[in-house]
């Protein structure tokens, strides 16, 4: 059963790190800031609910897991907030202000 | 080398490098941020400090600890302090109040 | 299983490095906030890894904390670049 | 191996991103970078096993410091204060430079030529801590073996929030500071603001009650609160309140006057000076820890906002 849940581990936390790495290429070669924004946004939603997915089975107890996931809603909050504003903040200023 | 020896590195660096910006900077700000560079790289090395005071029951010896609690709110504070003492006075030399939008809000929340 | 954490831990923490060269170059404030923003959640994930490594205590408050915090800085940005290009006229 | 290449990694970062800090040209990039950096300094806490500090400074350097240094930037940028740069003459630069390697590797020296065993209070700190009921020693340290500390810390926060307010023209005394804020309400952060502040009232709450027991406690759990506040203004759901509010004077006070009441009262109950009375010391110890949560929280946010900047309403 453990092995199982390594294996589950070990393959979402890989899942997690490719989406960190497209996300990084993204933010420093897609040509324009909103696609930036978007491949950004991509890492921090993905990515990180990838890793908290892989770390679940490791987790303190109900309350570590709930933690967890609560760290990744928060981080989907303002990943989804901040990608919002800065694109407003771009369309209203162009970029470049 | 262990994370602690090389935190304390860092730390050291850190000082370096927060003392220098200090210097080479005139413009107010980058001063503050260069001396709070340099403040953490102190707090570094008081980390260090408590984590070679390990015993077998805690991790880190807590006093060194408490200090650098007690040491970041207060930098905090200090660098507030001195924020708004450089936001009055670019607004007292400059060419125009710091605070256009609050003022026009001023008008509005009064009304 | 500890070692494959750390590994991770770290191929992160290596790809939010490289996202600083977009703080270094920009061009465009907004991109630095971007970056600044990759290196939250960049490093909130692998602090749950290390911690996960490493078992020490309440390491998952600290995960919280940063991801309380982690729009401030970029609400902070868009605020204070919506404040610079109205220029003065405050406008409602 | 894998564990040390992450902490020459973390090391690296770290000072790469103070580097740009300092090095940086114009204002703007060097705070960005000064947020990023407080960030992963709270990485370098963790493997210090300072989960307390770490605490500390990711509610302070991620949240409360960023707002205030990126708000200075913007608000310094309007006008013609980041002009004032001037460019030492190269030797000079160097010579400075020099100088500063140099204590650099003092410090270097040092660390490397640190006693071993190093000297430790931990043993101590472990060995009364039954007698304050707390189980987390850091909590200790500061309300119980190093109260006086802490307390005269707290009246350095409330001097702190007198010095920034005294900066107000005559004619603003007693109006509302300006917290920077979105100009127009605006629905996406409207809709952030009311959304975070509820869990994170929660989190910042348990924080600090979980401090008398694990990482965590009033400076912590208050720096939390302290910017849930603050993203309630910032989205213009509540504003700054006027400095001549009495809720908020009695707010700002309460913590460093209940500390002192308590050191007073100790006189009486345990014959000295911040003494607790035995078998009662955790009860009181969370008795102020309670108020100085509530003054960080009140304090934090009035730091940032800076003085106030509108006249009183009559």
């Amino acid at each position: 059963m453990s092995v199982v849940f390594s294996l589950f581990s070990i393959a979402a936390i890989c899942a997690g790190v490719v989406f960190f790495i497209a996300g990084t290429l993204g933010l420093l070669r897609f040509p324009d800031p909103l696609s930036r924004l978007h491949a950004l946004t991509k890492a921090d939603n993905v990515g990180l609910g990838l890793v908290v997915l892989g770390l679940l089975p490791f987790a303190n107890g109900i309350l570590g897991a709930l933690k967890l996931v609560v760290v990744w809603v928060l981080v989907q909050l303002a990943g989804a907030t901040v990608g919002q504003l800065i694109a407003q903040a771009m369309r209203r200023c162009g970029p470049t202000e | 080398m262990n994370a602690a020896t090389l935190a304390g590195l860092t730390g050291a660096i850190l000082v370096g490098v927060g003392v220098y910006g200090f210097i080479i900077h005139s413009e107010p700000l980058r001063r503050i941020l260069a001396f709070n560079v340099l403040g953490s790289g102190i707090f570094l090395l008081f980390g260090i400090i408590a984590r070679r005071g390990a015993v077998a029951a805690i991790a880190a010896d807590p006093v060194p600890q408490a200090l650098v609690i007690t040491g970041i709110v207060v930098a905090f504070a200090a660098t507030a302090l001195a924020v708004a003492l450089l936001v009055r006075l670019s607004g007292e030399d400059g060419h125009q109040a710091p605070h256009r939008d609050s003022a026009a809000s001023s008008r509005r929340w009064s009304g | 299983m500890t070692d494959f954490l750390f590994a991770a831990a770290v191929l992160i923490l290596f790809m939010v490095a490289i996202g600083f060269v977009r703080i270094l170059y920009g061009p465009h404030d907004a991109d630095r906030a971007m970056a600044a923003q990759l290196f939250g959640s960049g490093g909130i994930a692998s602090l749950l890894l290390v911690a996960s490594a490493t078992h020490v205590r309440g390491v998952e408050d600290v995960a919280l904390g940063l991801a309380l915090l982690a729009a401030f800085a970029s609400v902070a940005f868009v605020n204070s670049i919506a404040t610079a290009g109205e220029d003065g006229a405050g406008g409602e | 191996m894998i564990v040390q290449s992450l902490d020459i990694g973390l090391a690296a970062l770290v000072l790469t991103l103070a580097g740009w800090t300092i090095l940086a040209r114009a204002t703007f990039p060097a705070v960005v970078s000064y947020v990023a950096y407080g960030l992963l300094l709270s990485l370098i806490w963790v493997r210090l096993f300072a989960v307390d500090v770490a605490l500390t400074e990711a509610a302070i350097g991620g949240g409360v410091t960023g707002v205030l240094l990126i708000g200075a930037a913007s608000r310094l940028r309007k006008t013609a204060a980041s002009g004032t740069e001037r460019e030492l003459a190269a030797l000079w630069r160097w010579a400075i430079a020099a100088l500063c390697t140099l204590a650099t590797l003092a410090l270097g020296a040092v660390v490397l030529l640190l006693p071993d065993p190093s000297p430790t209070l931990a043993p101590r700190a472990m060995a009364n801590i039954a007698a304050t009921g707390l189980g987390n020693p850091v909590t200790a340290v500061l309300i119980a073996y190093r109260a006086f500390d802490t307390m005269l810390e707290k009246c350095v926060l409330v001097l702190a929030v007198v010095g920034v307010w005294s900066l107000a023209p005559d004619r603003y005394w007693g109006g509302a500071p300006g917290v920077p804020r979105a100009l127009t309400p605006d629905a996406t952060l409207t809709f952030f603001a009311q959304l975070l502040p509820p869990l994170g009232i929660l989190i910042g709450i348990r924080i600090f009650w979980i401090g008398a027991d694990e990482p965590g406690g009033a400076f912590q759990g208050g720096a939390i609160l302290a910017a849930m506040w603050m993203i309630i203004m910032m989205a213009r759901l509540a504003d700054a309140p006027a400095i001549d509010q009495r809720w908020l004077r009695i707010a700002l006070g309460a913590g460093p006057i209940v500390f002192v009441g308590v050191g007073i009262l100790g006189f009486a109950a345990a014959g000295g000076f911040l003494n607790y009375p035995a078998g009662f010391a955790k009860p009181v110890i969370i008795f102020v820890e309670i108020f100085m949560t509530l003054s960080i929280a009140a304090t934090l946010p009035m730091l940032v906002a800076g003085p106030p900047i509108r006249a009183p309403r009559p």
